[in-house]
Formats: C-alpha cells, structure tokens, sequence
C-alpha cells in the first residue's frame, strides 16, 4: 500500500532530444485541450453559450477591482496550501492531509484571539499566525509519525485526521465558542472589527495575506532550489533507497517536509480566520486545501509555476461567482474545469510516457 | 511429453540471452540444465513456460508447434513451472492455492481438490496439509505444494529453477525421489541448478548453456565433473579480461591433479605496478571490519555464526551463485542489515545495532550493483550529487560542480556536470558512483562492482578501487565473474547456500577451486 | 424491546448505501485496486439516478444509470491508472473532485424537485414474524437488497474459485499470472463492477434513504466508506458491521442531542475515521517484531487475550493493494 | 421548458463525450426534465446583455438556499417574483445558495457586490447568518438600500440608515401548527425539526408548544403533561452533509420513536417527505411543514397544512418607498391581516390548510384561529417558566415584543437543547 507509483516530480531527464515546440507543449496543450472539451460540453449540455462562460470564468475575476481583491484573499490560503505541497510533493508524499492541517492551523489561530483580546493587535496577529502554524505543523507531525512509525499510508492516515480535524472545528463552533445564547453551525461571534486584518480601503484585500503567501513561496523555492536541506528533500523524494545511502536522513527529512507543509496549511487557516471570514466556521477550509492539491498536481512540485495555476485556479473560482447571476448556471462549472485540467494532465502524461517509454 | 525448442531467440536490449537455440528434451527422463549466472538457463525455462515470449523460433510440445501467450497457455499445453521462489499466494491456504485460477474441469469441486491434494502428496511423498496457511509452511513445502498444484492442473513436464536452494537436506530428498517417480511415470523433468552434485546424482541427461548459447548439447549422465565446470565456465573461450588471469585458468583446469594446491604460485595474476606485494599487505592494516559469529536471514537464505577480520587496504573478493547469501554479508557490512546474533565492529568500535548512517559516519561506503535503483539519483546530476555530499546549509554551487568537473575529469566520465545520472551509459554510473565515495573513506562494500561494464570500463573501474586501497580502504567486493575474483582479491570467501567458506588466499586461487566452492563441492555432504 | 427492534431495523436501512458502496470497494481493493473516487462516484450517481428516474419514472432505469456511471468512472480510473500507469492515488482523487463538481452543476435541476423513490415492501408472513420480522422483512428491494449483498459478497470472495482469483490479484498478482490469469484485463472488469456497485449506492441515497437530490446531497459517504472497507480489514462481514456501527452512530447521534446538551452530536460523525487510522496502525503494530515481543514479555495471563485482540483487530490489506503489476 | 435541436445536439455530444472521458452517460440526457416549474433552469435573473434602462428599477435578493426548496427560500423568491408583477418597471436579480457548503468560497458582501455591479438599487437578504455581512455592504454603498430579514438590527440600534428589518409574525402560524398537531396527533406525542439554536427559533418553537398544549388541553380534554414534545435540533437552516444532523435521518428517527407529527421549523421539506414515506408504509404519521404556501405538494396524504410567509405585499410596499425616495429604516415586525389570513394581497402570515386535516379539526383550528384573531387568547400569558424552571412571563402579565423576540429559552414541558 506504500509503495504508490510516486510519479510526482518533474523529471529533467524525460526531456525530449527533439527540440520542437510540439515536443515541448505537446502535454500541456493535450491537458488543456481536452479539459475545455470536457467543460464545453458540459456547458452546451446546459444549455449555456460556452464563450460567455469562459469569459466570465477566465476573465470575471480581473473585471472589478472588488472581484480581483476577493480572487486575490482566496489564491492567498490557496498559493500557502500548495506551496506547502510542493515541500511534501518533493519529498514524495500525499499530503492529502492538507485539509485538516488548514482547519487546524485555523482553530490554533482561534486560541489567542480568545485568550488575549486584549493585546495589541499587531501582536496578535503574529501569535495567531505563530499558533496556526504550530497547530498545523503538529497535525501534520501525526500524520508523519504515523507513516514513519506505525506505517500508516500518510493518504488515509491524512484522509481520517481531516475528518478529525473538521469534527474538532465543528465541535468548538457548536459546543465551547459558540455564540452566546445560540448554537448554530454558521460559526463563531465575529471577530470585532479592529482585530481583522487591515484591509485596503474599502476593498475586502488584506495585503498582508498575499504578501504573507509569496513570502512563504519565496522561502520554500529557495529552500527547495538553493538548500542542501532542498536538495535533500528532493533526493528523498525522487529515490529514497539512494539518497539513504548517500547519507540523507530520510526520516527526519519527511517529517520535516510535513511539518513544513502543515505549517504553511495552518498559516493559510489564519488568513480565513484573520482575513477572509473573521470567524471560526465548520466549513473554514472551504475546500482550498483540496483545490490546492489540485494545484501540487498539476504542477508536479515545481514551485516556478504554483504561482501562476494558483491564480489561474482562484479566478476560475471567483469568476465563476457571477455565472448563476449572468448566465443562470452553476458556478460549480470552475471546479468542473479545475478538476478536469488535472484529469488530462495525467492523462497526457500517461500517453506521452506509454509512446516514448 | 516431449518438448523441444527451434532456433530460440529472445535479447533484452542488446543482450542475447537465448541465441539461436536449438534442443530436445526427451519425455520420461530427468533433465539438467546447467550454466552460470546469466547463461540463459533462466531466460530458455521461461520461453518454455510462457512467461516470455520468443523472439524468433519456435517450442514444440510432442513435435507440435506451440504458440504461448501466458504460463496459462503453457499450463494447458501441459507445462508448468516451479520458480526458486515460488509464485504462490502466502494469504491463502495450500488448498485455496490448489484450487486459484485452476483450469476449467481440471479439479472438479473443493472437496475434489482435498482428495486430489492429499491423494498426490501421499503419491509423491509430501507432507502438505490442505488447510495449513501458506504463510505457516517452509519453502520446501511451498514448492512441494507448486508440484502437486501444476500436476493436478495436468502439467505433464515440470521444470524446476534452482529447486534445492533455501530448502532442507530432508526435503530435498524427498524432492528428487519425487521427481524420479514422476520421471518414471512418463513425466519430462527439466532441473535447472548449478549444484553440480545434486546434477549428478538425479538428472539422466545435462545441457549447459554459457552466453545464450548451447555449449553441450544432451550429455547423457553421468558427465565427469570437470567436463561439466570446463562447460560451464568456459575453458575452451579464453577471455582476455585481466592480466594472465586467462592463463591461469587454463592451466588449473588442464592440471590433472584435482585441486592444485601449488597453482597460485606459478600463476599470481597481477596488475604491474599496482598490486604490492601480498605478504606485506597482508600484515599492514589494521582491521577496518571484524565479525564474530554473526547470524542473519534474508528470505530464505541464511548466514550462520560468519566470523572475520577485514584489514585496511585488503581486497576480499565474494564468490557464490546468486541467492548464496554474498548479499547479506554486505548488507551486513555497511549496516542496512543488523545481524540476529553476533557483533559487528568497525575500526574496532562495535556497531552491530546501527544503522546505514552510523556506518556511513565510520567510513563505511556502499556500492550496490542496482547503481540507479539504489546507489544514486537519477534524475540528479553529478553536480547536484556533490552538492548532496557538502556539509553546509547551503548549497556551493560552484564548489559542488568544481568537484563534478574534477571527478569527470579524474574518472574519465562522459558527460557534463549537469547532465542527469540516469542519461549516462553503465560504466559511466560505475565511475560517477565510485568518484562519489569520499576520499577518507575506510571501507568499501561493492556488489558486482563491474557488472555490464565493456572490458575497458571494467579496468578503469579496478584502477580507481586498487588507488583506494592503496590510500589504505579496506574492498569487499561480490562478483560472479571468476577471472575477476582471481585477478584482485587478495582473499576469496566462497558463498554456498548461505555457508561461508575458509577465506582463500590469493595463492590458493584458481578457477578451478572456485567453480568447484561455487558448485558446492568441497562444503561436506548435506 | 419493541424501541430496540425499531432501532436495529432503522440501522439496517440507514446502512444500506454504505453496504453498497463498500461492498464495490472491498471486491475492487481485493483485486489490488484502490478506487478513491468514491464520494465523487457516489455524489454524480446519485444525481443522475434521480435524474433518470424522474424523467423515465422508473427506478430500474435509475439504479440502472446509477451504476453505468460508476462503472464508466471505474473504467476511466483503471485506464489511466492500470493501463497508462498513473497513481491510482492521483486519479482517483482528481476524479472525486472532479464527479462531485460535476454533479452540483449538471444536477442544479433536479435540486429538491419530489420524484420516485422506492416503494416501501413488507415481505408477507415473514413480516409479521415476532421480533425478526420488524427487524429484517419490513423494508423495501433495496435494502433487501443490500442485507443479501454481504453474504453474497463473502461468498464470491471466499467460497468461489472466481472469488479466489480475485483476491489473488490483490495478493500477488505475479501468482496470478504464472496461474495464466490475465491480470490486467480481469483488474479493470473487478475495478469496473466494484464501481457499478458503488454507483448503485448512490442511487439508494437519491431514489430511497436520502429521497431527491440536493447539492453534495450525499458528501462524504464516499470517504467513510473507504474509511469502512480499511475498518473492516477487507472481510466483507467486518466491513458490514463497520457501515452498520456507523449507521448506528449516525442515529445516536441525533438521540443524544437531548441527553448529553454540552457536546455537538455531529462529532460523533468523525468516530469511524479514529477508528479507521487506529485500525491502520494496529495492522503494522503485528508485523512489527519490537511489538510482538513487547507482548510476548506481557504476564502470561495478559498476553493471550492482549494477542488475540490485537490479532483480530488487525487485518492486513491486499499485499499488492495499489501497485501497478510488474510481469515476473 | 423546451429544447432546441441544438440544445439536444449538445447533449447527445455531451453523453458521448463523457462516456470517453469521464464516466457520465447517456441517461444524463432529459437533464430538464418535462415535469415541475424549475426555476434555475430557466432564471429570471438579468439577461446579462442588457443594461438597465433608465426607467428600469433593479433591486437584487441574496438567498441563504436554492430558490426552489419548497420552503423559506422560495418564499423570498416568490415574495420578490410578486414585486416584479405588482411594481411596474422593477426587475430582479438574486443569487441563492449563499452558504459555506454550497459556495465555499462566496461570501455574503461579496455576492451582494455582484449584485450591486449588475446595477441592482435596493438588496434584500433572506438569513439571519447575513446579519453582519448586510451590515457591513450597508455601509460600502450607502447609495444602496438594503433589506435584512429576519434581522434586528435596527431594534438593537446598530445599523446603518440604509438598513431596514423586516419579519413576520410566524409566531402566530407556529401556534396554529402546534394547535393542528395537537388536534390531529394520535399518540400525543409532537416532534419538532429544529433548524440552528437562535432566539428566533426558540421563540417559534415555544409558540408551537404553546398552540399544541392549549388545543391538546383545550379541545382534547387531556392534561398538558401528557403531551410530549420534543426538539432536536440539525445545527443549521438545512442541511448540509458532513456538518449539519441529516434532517431525514432525524424525521426517520421521530417517526421510530413514536412521534406522530412531525412540525418543521427547518427551511427544506425532509419532515413533510419522511413522513409521507413512512405513512405510504403503513404508519399513521404527519407533518406540518414551514415557510412556503405551496409546501404541502410534497406530501399532500400526511400535511396537516403549512404556516407560511407571505412577503410580497410588504415588500412591494418598501421597494415602491425607496425608489420614491422614501426609504425608512426601521424594524418591522408584521403579523397576520386576521381579517383573512390567508389573503395573499395583505397578510403577511397565513396558515394553509393541507388535505390530511379532517374537516372535524379544521372546524376546530378555525375555531381557535378566531380566538387569536380577536385578541381573547394570547398565549403568551403567565405563567410560563423556561426550562431551567426560571421565570419567562409571571403570573397574570403578557409578554411585550422584545421579551418574546429575545426569548433565551425553550419553555418548561419541551424536551430538548435550549443552548443558553
């Protein structure tokens, strides 16, 4: 059960000798051509004119400065997610864990702001963030230690703990923190206005939660990229047996990648609690770990591109809001797209690798 | 049933494991098939089977042509096969593995499969209870139980891969007088084995494969021992590999005196200028490896009370077939296997209970024989290797590919630091594996360390271990080829179904001696 | 007795899209293959059961698209991960997501419309047997339906020759092979019937126990029944009592609102996934030899209950779950 | 809704496609089906192309759930539908599923942003979850005037000037639905399908029991406390699988236990459907469902009827204001015309009585409709104590509107989480 095809990373050594550009774009544009194909006939089974769709897909999110903030505060936690995944990826690992440790990281964040309203807020905030990513990094630790020691495939032992982590959330907003005098599932008291992050004018764009995001990719391309500990991860991941021997501490490297990685996600679950909902809701994750993993997939680990699909991703996501309004249909259309992106990836890529190898 | 193959073919890559093959295995008899490793015993049993499928020629059953598309066809044309580890299912019971996947009508219901089990193995002389799981059985009984499954399912020739490895002298006894009945019943048996004695004492007929190639043809048994080693390891095909290494090997095999004592001394092969004198050597070092009764098991293989002592700047070269057990005193010396009894010491400090890393951090270097699989990256450039070995946070690009630039250049690597590992041909690996080990490096531990290498890559790998050793590293190094064991070691351990030879000395080697070891002759009955 | 014959039968009928869905794993993962679309699978069979249903009105057609679509997500999942050799992993987790996106949007139709659902069908004297009667034959088809699925279920696994080639496959699929099985082509037909069953779970959600459709009207079960199959070691009896624990969880969960008012019921809901990672770690907790001697050093009147428990709470999985099949 | 050749050409290329691709097949085809009004697949939202007209009045509505939920959503839907007809030159825009489970991603400003973009003037949201989100696009765009019902804003003091409240008074519609269940129940034993815990809730609740203990006292001749009644609460206004309870499963679970009335406090029809299930297998079993006229539809064999809102007067009436320029912020809380409360032209309340009430308890209810109506029972008099044994109305008072609006318990008699 362990031993899953870890086909993760690129791979320099696949390029083609052919230097043709069709050699070069040949999989992203099977990718891309066959997830529109898909999209577009779901769209026509609709009934809906599927230009209009993409074009409000594609280009919604950038068409007012209130629709690009809000894409802006979800490729936030979303870019975190993945970059984090890009550690574990690295290191050969599905993180599918990525969820709850963003829940986590959210309830950790929740800790100060009941326990020391009264602080300044400019130090509150670097303690939520500091809770949230140590919740999420220990989230992550068990799922590690649980691989490592008990020999539980991080895929379900990550699966299980975001169940565990969500029924946690859930517990805190229906029993301990609710709100007074009610129990709902629609979350917590909000946060009162003065601790929210500060926002850009009127607009609902934190900057310190993309800045915090890029920071964060900077860091891990660096780490990734320029570290020996980098090299190392990578090592582990691409062949774990040789990089033992070339004296790579393995073990401690996995751990490290997904405490790494569950630190990231646990920051992200600050900015929906800090930035985005200002509360602690059920749902606080709303999917963006598992949209992030879509990412991490679709761009095997490469932190040169996390950046821009993570944008690409977020405005299909927010553009796709004004679908129901403009064109009466679902908005669930981007995740159709999304998903269906990351289904012709691997597709192409088990094509190419069945006629070249 | 008689089967026959017809100018057989089959390559992987650009090795011809079977090539040309032309053959008859007559019905009712025993046959051995002989051949060193990668002779293409491996490779014809299973064209036969139907586990791989002929490039060119043709099989024929009773003079029928046969087209094979699985070991399912070949079952039902009436072959089956039992593999040295057999391909059975540890989850299920014997009976449940009985009936698995048994072709339509050949066992009638469960209660028929019962009946037909214990009605064979009675036949046969087995013990194999129906409803003992398969996990709880030995090897012996495992295979017994694969005999009993391929005859019920109606396989009229057996062949047999390496059957007596990794089972007990009882079972195997028990295995021949099976196969003799079975033979006698009309059954083709075909035994595929390097154990020249067990050859001996059941097979009617031998064929030995070297290269791919037939190189006896149908000996009836029996064959004079010799006759067969001279086969088998080719004393007719003199192969310039090292030095006068060829010589030797002649002259040993042509000396009519069995095992000569005296033929190191007229025949020390020799890399001038290289190889320093063995009597000094031999008292200069101190131990870099000591064992003392050290136990371990791999699978079914396992290493008994090993006690040694491996001195700085020695080369001790492991010789055996595969499955003999040389992989576990590797294993052993470089800490990815910890012994079940015993102590392990290096330079003198005991680290029998740690791991590859605490070896590693001794000076203990590991070179496996799976280079890409285990020893480097392949998606990683040499550059980024070095990089891997430096002790900073960060990366000195530039010392790291000063050091690529200096090991391509020192090791003769084709190819440029940044260029991945796994685009470089064999040798190339061997080498960028070998300018990897650091230069204080205590010990090394080399599986097949020429392994698919042309003559010239090999040598220059030899260069650079002989540098090493000189440097005062101690080299253990397991190989099948002879003439290598021959021309480097300055002692031979020779591996026997998991026993260990007396170390032989560089005076008592010859290949002659060696194939003999190898072949199991010489390690007392049993 | 007469509330405990009402709960048991509530907790067969509350069971039955898990036993479903967990059966198609349990048969899928016994052959070696991990189906991780579940939730997906279930969510868009769900739908279109419903769609199809309401528009033919006929519930055979509707169970019957339920599991042509679960099938086809089966067949898509064994081509990319059996025959172009992708994780099954990867796949699996794209085509959830990727199902359950699509079934909100072709489903927005169909969200709260009244439709079909399974007529409710006493089984005549049985029916009115003391006791048994109300508990098993005062149900509908489906749920029949599922009651005779787990026996059939072990029956196919356990007592067939077909049975034993299939767990074979999930075995050591090189044994197959040497045993002439074609393992490729036999992977997908199993991936492809497991799949159809779990697409006809769905449709039991959407025509019977959750009536009608409604955005990500069933999400999750898919995961807790991937959560089940782990829980019940693979065995299909175990894997039954998993889907009816959690059945049985799930209703006391809304009886415990008023007896325990401090604690949110709903967390109740995440017991099988604790339970699922225990059970997890407990099957390597056996194989590890530090383990086995730590209960071998236990007071004799200790160790044997202490090795039995864990021997039977323990159950390895398939050997070759997951891995592409390399010929031998 | 007909379809055109080329619709049916996409579908068929769409069944192909998938069928390779990924595993959807041809029984996707009637995906609209020939039955049912179905509002989504045919909006009224804004044409896109179109910009509004000068004339043109655009006021937009953000729902907590799907427009067609047989319940409090569609009610909203069918309240603004009537504005559209009855104010000449205004037009609708909405978006619905404005929750967590069903847009993740969205929240509320942020879909009232969208609104505001597509030109809409005056926005109405339909959930007491909006509360803080209305408050805070209140005060973005005071250009535009808002609408919060259910909310109380206003009352508390804390809203923006462009802000309004508006609730009915269902309170009156609950206690005519318990006074049914009680006439009706043969086991006496009612069930309440509880949404989330709030003030707004409990008040319903109790004014539920309050109806069914005095008819069950009243016109059944039985004492009180022999009557039971239970809550159990789903943790939201519907539901939402993984978060919330399953409202089938907890309908399912009334009925096993003996329940024999199901009332639904919860926006989506589960209680109504459950109930008919389990009477078409044979139980004698109930169900009242809530917040829409037309609700009863889904199970006209168990429906006692339906206490419903009827916001389109009302909000005709304040939409019509505001584009006059006489918008006032206030918080209303309207009740029944008793004249005739179930005039769709002016009562905001009504109760709709369903087929499976006998004519004998509809003569009976009638009779205790007029009781409420001309003010001789207000069962909100003393004495009524809470749960915990407290004092909500002493002894010979009635409460005043913001005692009964902030109401902090369920009563003395009802079992279940009162969540103080």
């Amino acid at each position: 059960m362990q031993s899953q095809e870890l086909n993760l990373q690129p791979e320099p050594g696949r390029k083609q000798a052919s230097g043709t550009w069709w050699a070069t774009l040949r999989l992203p544009l099977l990718a891309l051509g066959g997830a529109l194909a898909l999209t577009t006939l779901v769209l026509l089974s609709s009934g809906v004119s599927p230009l209009q769709a993409y074009r409000i897909l594609i280009f919604g999110a950038f068409s007012t400065p209130v629709r690009f903030s809000d894409m802006i505060m979800l490729a936030a936690p979303l870019l975190l997610c993945a970059t984090g995944l890009t550690l574990t990826f690295s290191a050969g690992l599905y993180n599918l864990g990525v969820e709850g440790q963003l829940a986590l990281g959210a309830v950790a964040a929740m800790l100060p702001l009941r326990l020391f309203p009264e602080l300044p807020p400019a130090l509150l905030w670097s303690l939520c963030f500091a809770c949230a990513a140590a919740g999420g990094a220990l989230w992550a630790l068990l799922a590690a230690w649980l691989r490592l020691s008990a020999g539980v495939s991080e895929i379900f032992a990550g699966l299980g703990l975001n169940f565990l982590a969500s029924g946690l959330a859930l517990y805190l907003v229906l029993g301990p923190w609710r709100r007074s005098g009610s129990a709902s599932m629609s979350g917590t008291e909000l946060l009162p206005r003065e601790l929210w992050l500060p926002t850009l004018g009127a607009l609902r764009l934190a900057p310190l939660a993309p800045l915090l995001a890029l920071l964060a990719l900077a860091l891990v391309w660096w780490a990734v990229r320029q570290t020996r500990w980098g090299l190392q991860l990578r090592a582990v991941g691409l062949n774990r047996v040789a990089a033992d021997r070339l004296g790579v501490p393995a073990q401690r490297r996995i751990a490290e990648a997904m405490a790494g990685c569950g630190a990231l996600a646990g920051m992200a679950g600050a900015i929906q609690v800090l930035g985005v909902f200002h509360q602690l809701i059920p749902n606080i994750s709303s999917g963006v770990g598992l949209l992030g993993l879509l990412v991490a997939l679709l761009v095997r680990a490469d932190p040169r591109w996390v950046l821009p699909v993570a944008v690409v991703f977020a405005s299909f996501t927010v553009g796709s809001v004004q679908l129901p309004l403009a064109l009466g249909v679902d908005s669930s259309i981007a995740g159709v797209l999304q998903g269906a992106l990351v289904l012709f990836a691997l597709l192409a890529r088990g094509l190419s690798r069945r006629v070249t190898g | 049933m008689e089967v026959a193959v017809h100018n057989l073919c089959k390559a992987f890559g650009a090795v011809r494991a079977n090539d040309d093959l032309t053959l008859r295995f007559a019905a009712g008899q025993i046959h051995g098939v002989l051949g060193e490793n990668g002779a293409g015993k491996s490779t014809l049993m299973k064209l036969i089977a139907g586990f791989l499928r002929p490039d060119g020629g043709s099989i024929r059953f009773d003079g029928r042509e046969a087209s094979l598309h699985g070991p399912g066809a070949a079952l039902r044309a009436g072959v089956g096969m039992v593999h040295q580890d057999p391909l059975d299912l540890p989850a299920f019971t014997a009976l449940e593995n009985l009936l698995c996947a048994a072709p339509r009508g050949a066992i009638g219901s469960r209660a028929a499969g019962r009946q037909l089990l214990s009605e064979l193995a009675r036949r046969l002389g087995f013990t194999v209870e129906p409803d003992a799981p398969l996990a709880s059985l030995t090897v012996g009984q495992r295979q017994q139980l694969e005999i009993i499954r391929l005859l019920a399912c109606g396989a009229r020739v057996l062949i047999l891969d390496e059957p007596t490895t990794g089972i007990t002298a009882a079972q195997t006894r028990a295995l021949f007088a099976a196969l003799r009945r079975l033979a006698a019943e009309g059954n083709t048996v075909l035994f595929v084995s390097h154990k020249l004695e067990e050859v001996a004492e059941l097979c009617d007929t031998v064929c030995v494969l070297r290269a791919g190639r037939l190189v006896g043809e149908q000996l009836p048994m029996p064959v004079p021992q010799r006759r067969l080693l001279e086969l088998m390891f080719g004393a007719a095909v003199a192969q310039p590999t090292a030095g006068g290494a060829g010589e030797v090997r002649i002259t040993a095999l042509r000396s009519e005196g069995g095992l000569p004592a005296n033929a190191g001394e007229d025949g020390t092969p020799a890399l001038p200028g290289l190889h320093g004198s063995p009597t000094t050597e031999r008292i200069a070092g101190e131990a870099v490896w000591q064992l003392a009764g050290v136990s371990a098991r791999a699978g079914s293989v396992a290493l008994r009370d090993v006690s040694l002592s491996i001195a700085a700047g020695r080369i001790v070269g492991l010789a055996g077939l595969d499955g003999s057990g040389q992989p576990i005193l590797l294993r052993l010396l470089t800490g990815r296997m910890r012994p079940e009894t015993g102590h392990i010491l290096v330079n003198g400090r005991a680290l029998s209970g740690g791991g590859s890393r605490a070896y590693r951090a001794a000076g203990i270097e590991y070179l496996p024989a799976d280079r890409l699989n285990e020893g480097m990256i392949g998606a990683l450039s040499l550059t980024e290797h070095f990089a891997l070995l430096q002790n900073a946070a960060l990366v000195d690009q530039r010392a790291a590919e000063r050091a690529a630039r200096a090991a391509i250049a020192d090791y003769a690597i084709k190819a440029t630091p940044v260029t991945p590992i796994r685009a470089l041909s064999g040798g190339n690996q061997q080498r960028a594996l070998l300018a990897l080990v650091p230069p204080d490096c205590r010990g090394i531990a080399c599986e097949q360390p020429t392994r698919g290498l042309d003559v010239a890559s090999a040598q220059a790998i030899w260069r650079r271990l002989l540098e090493r050793r000189l440097a005062g590293c101690a080299i253990v190094f397991a190989s099948a080829d002879l003439d290598e064991l021959i021309a480097y070691s300055d002692e031979v351990l020779v591996f026997f179904a998991g026993r260990v030879s007396a170390p032989l000395h560089r005076a008592e080697l010859s290949v002659a001696r060696l194939a003999e070891l190898i072949g199991g002759v010489g390690f007392g009955g049993g | 007795m007469d509330q405990v014959t009402i709960f048991l039968a509530a907790v067969l009928a509350g069971a039955a899209p898990l036993i479903f869905a967990t059966m198609g794993e349990t048969l899928t993962e016994r052959a070696g293959v991990i189906n991780l679309s579940l939730d997906g699978t279930i969510l868009l069979a769900a739908m279109i059961a419903f769609a199809v249903a309401l528009n033919t009105n006929s519930l055979l057609l509707g169970f019957g698209a339920a599991a042509l679509v679960g099938a086809l997500i089966a067949l898509v999942l064994s081509f990319l991960s059996l025959s172009l050799r992708q994780s099954q992993t990867a796949v699996g987790f794209v085509l959830a997501l990727l199902c359950t996106e699509l079934s909100s949007f072709l489903g927005a139709p169909f969200v709260r419309v009244p439709g079909p659902s399974v007529p409710f069908m006493p089984i005549p004297g049985l029916a009115s047997l003391p006791l048994i009667g109300p508990i098993l034959f005062r149900h509908d088809l489906a749920i029949y339906a599922s009651l005779l699925l787990v026996p059939l279920i072990w029956w196919l696994l356990f007592q067939t020759r077909t049975g034993l080639t299939l767990r074979a496959l999930g075995e050591r699929p090189q044994a197959a092979f040497a045993r002439g099985v074609p393992v490729v082509p036999t992977r997908y037909l199993v991936t492809i019937v497991g799949g159809a069953l779990v697409g006809i779970a769905g449709a039991v959600y959407s025509l019977d126990l959750k009536q009608g459709w409604s955005y990500r009207h069933t999400f999750g079960a898919g995961w807790i029944a991937l959560a089940i199959v782990i829980f019940g070691g693979w065995r299909p009896w175990r894997v039954a009592l998993g889907c009816y624990l959690f059945a049985a969880l799930e209703i006391l969960a809304l009886r415990m609102q008023s007896v325990l008012p401090g604690v949110p019921t709903q967390v109740f809901q995440v017991a099988p996934f604790a339970l699922m990672i225990v059970v997890l770690a407990l099957v390597n907790l056996t194989g590890n030899p530090r383990v086995t001697r730590r209960i071998g050093s236990l007071p004799p009147g200790l160790r044997q209950p202490v090795q039995a428990l864990v021997s039977r709470i323990s159950a390895p999985p398939p050997a070759a779950l997951g891995q592409p099949f390399e010929r031998p | 809704m007909r379809q055109t050749p080329l619709q049916i050409l996409a579908l068929l290329l769409l069944a192909a496609g998938l069928l390779a691709a990924c595993g959807q097949q041809q029984a996707t085809q009637p995906t609209s089906a020939p039955t049912a009004a179905q509002p989504t697949s045919a909006p009224t939202a804004a044409q896109p192309t179109s910009a509004p007209t000068a004339e043109e009045y655009v006021f937009g509505m953000v729902l907590v759930g799907p427009i067609n939920d047989g319940g409090w959503n569609q009610a909203h839907f069918e309240g603004a539908k009537y504005v559209e007809e009855q104010v000449p030159g205004t037009r609708l825009i909405y978006i619905d599923k404005v929750n967590p489970a069903d847009r993740p991603n969205v929240q509320v400003e942020q879909a009232i942003e969208e609104l505001i973009d597509q030109g809409a003037k005056f926005v109405i949201t339909n959930s007491a979850e909006f509360a803080d989100g209305t408050a805070i696009a209140a005060e973005a765009h005071p250009e535009v005037y808002f609408l919060h019902a259910s909310g109380d804003a206003v009352l508390r003091g804390v809203a923006p000037s462009n802000l309004t409240n508006l609730m009915g008074r269902m309170e009156y519609g609950k206690m005519i639905a318990g006074c049914a269940a009680a006439l009706q129940s043969e086991t006496g034993k009612l069930a309440y399908l509880g949404p989330l815990i709030d003030p707004e809730t409990r008040r319903l609740v109790n004014s539920a029991y309050l109806g069914a203990r005095y008819c069950w006292e009243t016109y059944r001749g039985q004492p009180a406390d022999s009557l039971a009644f239970k809550v159990t609460w789903i943790g939201f206004w519907f539901n939402i699988p993984g978060v919330t309870l399953d409202p089938t499963k907890v309908a399912t679970d009334f009925i096993n236990e003996g329940y024999d009335v199901i009332i639904s406090g919860i926006d989506t029809t589960e209680g109504l459907v459950e109930a008919n299930k389990a009477s078409q297998a044979g139980k004698t079993v109930w169900a009242v469902p809530y917040d829409f006229r037309g609700a009863c539809a889904q199970g006209e064999a168990v429906c006692l009827g339906v206490p419903f809102f009827n916001w389109g007067p009302r909000y005709a009436e304040i939409i019509a204001d505001a584009r006059a320029g006489n918008f006032t912020s206030q918080w209303e809380w309207i009740g029944p015309d008793w004249n005739d409360i179930n005039n769709s032209a002016t009562s905001m309340i009504g109760f709709e009585r369903g087929p499976a009430l006998t004519a004998e308890h509809a003569a009976t209810l009638d009779e205790f409709i007029g009781k409420l109506a001309d003010g001789s029972l207000n069962l909100f008099s003393g004495p009524l104590n809470y749960q915990d044994g407290s004092v909500f109305v002493a002894a010979g008072e009635t409460a005043d509107d913001e005692t009964i609006w902030f109401t902090e318990q369920l009563l003395e008699g009802i079992e279940g989480q009162s969540a103080p």
